[in-house]
């Protein structure tokens, strides 16, 4: 029963339609709530009286943090549909998660960096979760540089596949290692099994910005995958008609 | 020797390539002792086609049956020698032979001297001229037991006496009840052998 | 004989036909090694205390510039899609590659950081923790890399792209091998470690292969 | 519970002392949202044009 929706999905064309949909959905979804959380983290939740002001940045560092391991594994999930059902979709999205993985990764090493100074009076350390950051950020440029270096797109999907799972399947020792080579860092600051140590009116804008980010990096990703099929699916015949109508 | 009876059954074969549609709905059985030459312009996917039935890429659409049974379970009753060399430089002409059929020594130096590689089993490839080092790779074709054979350009770089040799060993391959596929600009005047032109198929 | 036993075959002599192959990574070793007083300060107990993880990385590094080709030369030479039609499993005659690959090339280079040991003025003890760590973690970093190498055989301008791919992958094998020279060095037992080590390359030796002969087919099935 | 943290709008831009660090990160985080929506819909006319470049040339080709 399920077969038609699946195969709905196996369709770039059917997906090119409705994803510009959703994506509108998406874009405004995410417009309100970063601008809402954003605005609640920034100028309404109250000081932390340990770290000053400076502590605001979480507001924007965490979920990107988040967002930064969530799409490892997503682009993993995406490796697995493609050798397992063979859906050219799935390579589409694992080359545009890709991306915004990387962009999220660097940003939210970035950010942690800029926390740092005022918080430890540096901007880097050793410590595990710092390095297990900038570990993943390198696993993304694999795959970014690997899809780069060949030029035959299944070809590029399939090598990035291999690399993707292999990664993955590393991800938890590399974690695991690091963690025991330095465990110095400060305790996660939200656990979602727990509930936060923060007030309501701290932890409230937090939740609305990782939902944020999370309807954002879907918008990203819906957008750069329209693109890509396009472009992929050049040669046929619903997107010379699309095309020629436009 | 005579190999047991083989054929080979290709049914809605297509192939896309680079965005190019190559063959469509390619159907055929191929019997024991047929030879087949298949021709086309640069382009046509005269070498996809081969290295599909060698089961080098990946059937995109349509089956291809070996005796009834699936291409990945017979890949051993296939001999394929492709455009490049297949044969390894820093190594003598004996040790490359050695390596891929695993026939003893007295055999292959037998083949050797078929292809007029006689008293060259201890030469490096590298020593070899071109179209001797293309003997040597065409030299396994004297010694494997392989009933399917898939040759892509065997007659390149080789000249007229070894293009002859080359014919008779094919007419007895086929004799002994084997397939031969081969793609080849020059048709060959000594060999009786089907053509499939690549350019009608759609 | 055996296919296995062509394949080892094959891969000596063609080791023998190429020596270069086996040297060029030890004289990169030494190289690294003697550049590192010239960099830091002849003070050997500066270098004592930091050379065992300098010859660790230098080690590192020689095995995957020497692993970035594994399979190059087989691809463009059309031996490697012969593979195929050999009878057996892909990741099985792939195995075996690694296993010749590490015999005639990880291996010498091994047996020569004892002499980058003496020339950093390692202590005895820590050198044989060295070497013990490096016999048992080299075999996952050679499958690793040899799956980098692998991923990147259909592209004409992957450069070190392979390694660059895998060096992630390393963080594990490197953290290790860490704890156990810091152990060493301290004189605490090292025996927990090392089998956690052994047990990643066994791991790895088991399920690298199969990914290697999966992006193998893939190039494979690439390249006109 | 929204209340207004600071005395006025010049010291919340000020966000004494930990402005300097926090401002240039949502900046930042603007940047690459921003630069990346906008990557897509670069991307995105880019393939439209290549495709109708394909379709004119083809349609020269025929005549």
């Amino acid at each position: 029963m399920g077969w038609r929706w699946f195969h709905q999905w196996g369709s770039p064309r059917w997906f090119y339609e409705r994803a510009g949909r959703w994506q509108l959905v998406c874009g405004r979804l995410a417009l309100t709530l970063l601008i809402t959380g954003s605005l609640w983290g920034l100028a309404f939740a109250p000081i932390d009286y340990q770290q000053g002001n400076s502590y605001r940045i979480i507001y924007l560092h965490v979920p990107v943090a988040f967002l930064a391991q969530a799409l490892y594994a997503a682009m993993a999930v995406c490796a697995v549909v493609l050798f397992v059902w063979k859906m050219k979709l799935a390579d589409v999205a694992m080359q545009s998660i890709a991306i915004m993985g990387f962009a999220f990764t660097a940003l939210s090493l970035i950010s942690g960096a800029v926390w740092g100074k005022p918080t430890w009076g540096t901007y880097w350390v050793w410590d595990a979760r710092l390095t297990s950051m900038l570990i993943l950020a390198f696993l993304y440029l694999g795959v970014i540089g690997l899809r780069a270096a060949i030029q035959d797109p299944d070809q590029a999907g399939k090598a990035c596949g291999i690399l993707v799972l292999v990664g993955v399947v590393n991800l938890p020792i590399i974690k695991y290692s690091v963690e025991w080579w330095n465990t110095l860092h400060q305790p996660a600051s939200l656990k979602l099994t727990e509930k936060p140590a923060m007030p309501a009116s701290m932890w409230i804008p937090l939740l609305i910005n990782i939902l944020g980010y999370y309807v954002a990096a879907a918008y990203l990703i819906l957008g750069s995958m329209r693109a890509i099929v396009l472009e992929r699916e050049r040669r046929s015949a619903w997107v010379r008609e699309l095309v020629s109508r436009a | 020797m005579i190999f047991e009876p083989i054929d080979i059954e290709i049914s809605k074969l297509s192939c896309e390539r680079d965005d190019r549609l190559l063959f469509k709905n390619l159907s055929m059985t191929l019997n024991p002792g047929q030879i087949l030459r298949v021709a086309g312009p640069n382009g046509a996917g005269k070498t996809t086609l081969l290295r599909t039935i060698a089961g080098l890429f990946d059937i995109q659409t349509g089956t291809i049956r070996m005796n009834q049974l699936p291409l990945k379970e017979c890949l051993e009753q296939i001999l394929y020698i492709g455009h490049k060399p297949q044969v390894t430089k820093d190594l003598t002409v004996l040790d490359n032979l050695k390596f891929l059929t695993g026939s003893d020594d007295d055999h292959l130096k037998r083949a050797l001297s078929d292809v007029g590689l006689k008293g060259y089993h201890d030469s490096l490839v590298k020593e070899l001229s071109q179209g001797q080092g293309r003997r040597c790779a065409l030299a396994r074709l004297w010694c494997v037991k392989a009933p399917i054979w898939i040759l892509d350009e065997p007659y390149t770089a080789l000249d007229v006496e070894m293009v002859k040799t080359l014919d008779t060993r094919i007419t007895w391959h086929s004799a002994a009840g084997g397939i031969c596929l081969f793609t080849t600009h020059q048709p060959p005047q000594s060999l009786k052998y089907t053509t499939l032109e690549l350019d009608h198929v759609t | 004989m055996s296919l296995e036993r062509r394949m080892l075959t094959r891969e000596l002599k063609l080791n023998v036909a190429r020596p270069g192959e086996i040297f060029k990574p030890m004289w990169f070793l030494i190289l690294v090694v003697s550049m590192l007083p010239l960099a830091l300060a002849p003070d050997s107990d500066l270098l004592s205390e930091i050379g065992s993880a300098m010859i660790w990385v230098a080690t590192l590094l020689a095995l995957l510039l020497n692993t970035e080709h594994l399979f190059q030369s087989d691809f463009s030479d059309g031996v490697l899609e012969q593979w195929l039609f050999l009878n057996r499993p892909l990741a099985w005659l792939v195995g075996l590659k690694l296993i010749a690959h590490w015999l005639f090339h990880v291996l010498p280079l091994i047996l020569i950081t004892p002499i980058a040991g003496i020339m950093l003025s390692v202590p005895t003890d820590v050198l044989w923790a060295l070497l013990v760590t490096l016999v048992i973690a080299t075999p996952a970093l050679t499958c690793f890399s040899g799956l980098g190498a692998a991923l990147t055989l259909g592209s004409s301008r992957s450069g070190i792209l392979g390694v660059l791919v895998m060096m992630p992958l390393f963080v594990p094998i490197v953290i290790l091998a860490a704890g156990v020279l810091i152990r060493a060095m301290d004189g605490s037992d090292t025996l927990p470690l090392l089998a956690l080590l052994g047990a990643f390359s066994v791991v790895a030796a088991t399920v690298v292969p199969i990914a290697v002969s999966a992006a193998i087919r893939l190039n494979i099935g690439g390249s006109n | 519970m929204l209340e207004f943290q600071f005395a006025s709008l010049a010291a919340f831009f000020e966000m004494e002392p930990h402005g300097v660090y926090v401002w240039p990160i949502y900046g930042l985080g603007l940047l690459v949202l921003g630069g990346l929506t906008l990557d897509n819909v670069r991307q995105h006319r880019r393939a439209v044009r290549m495709i109708q470049r394909n379709l004119e040339r083809e349609e020269t080709h025929e005549l």
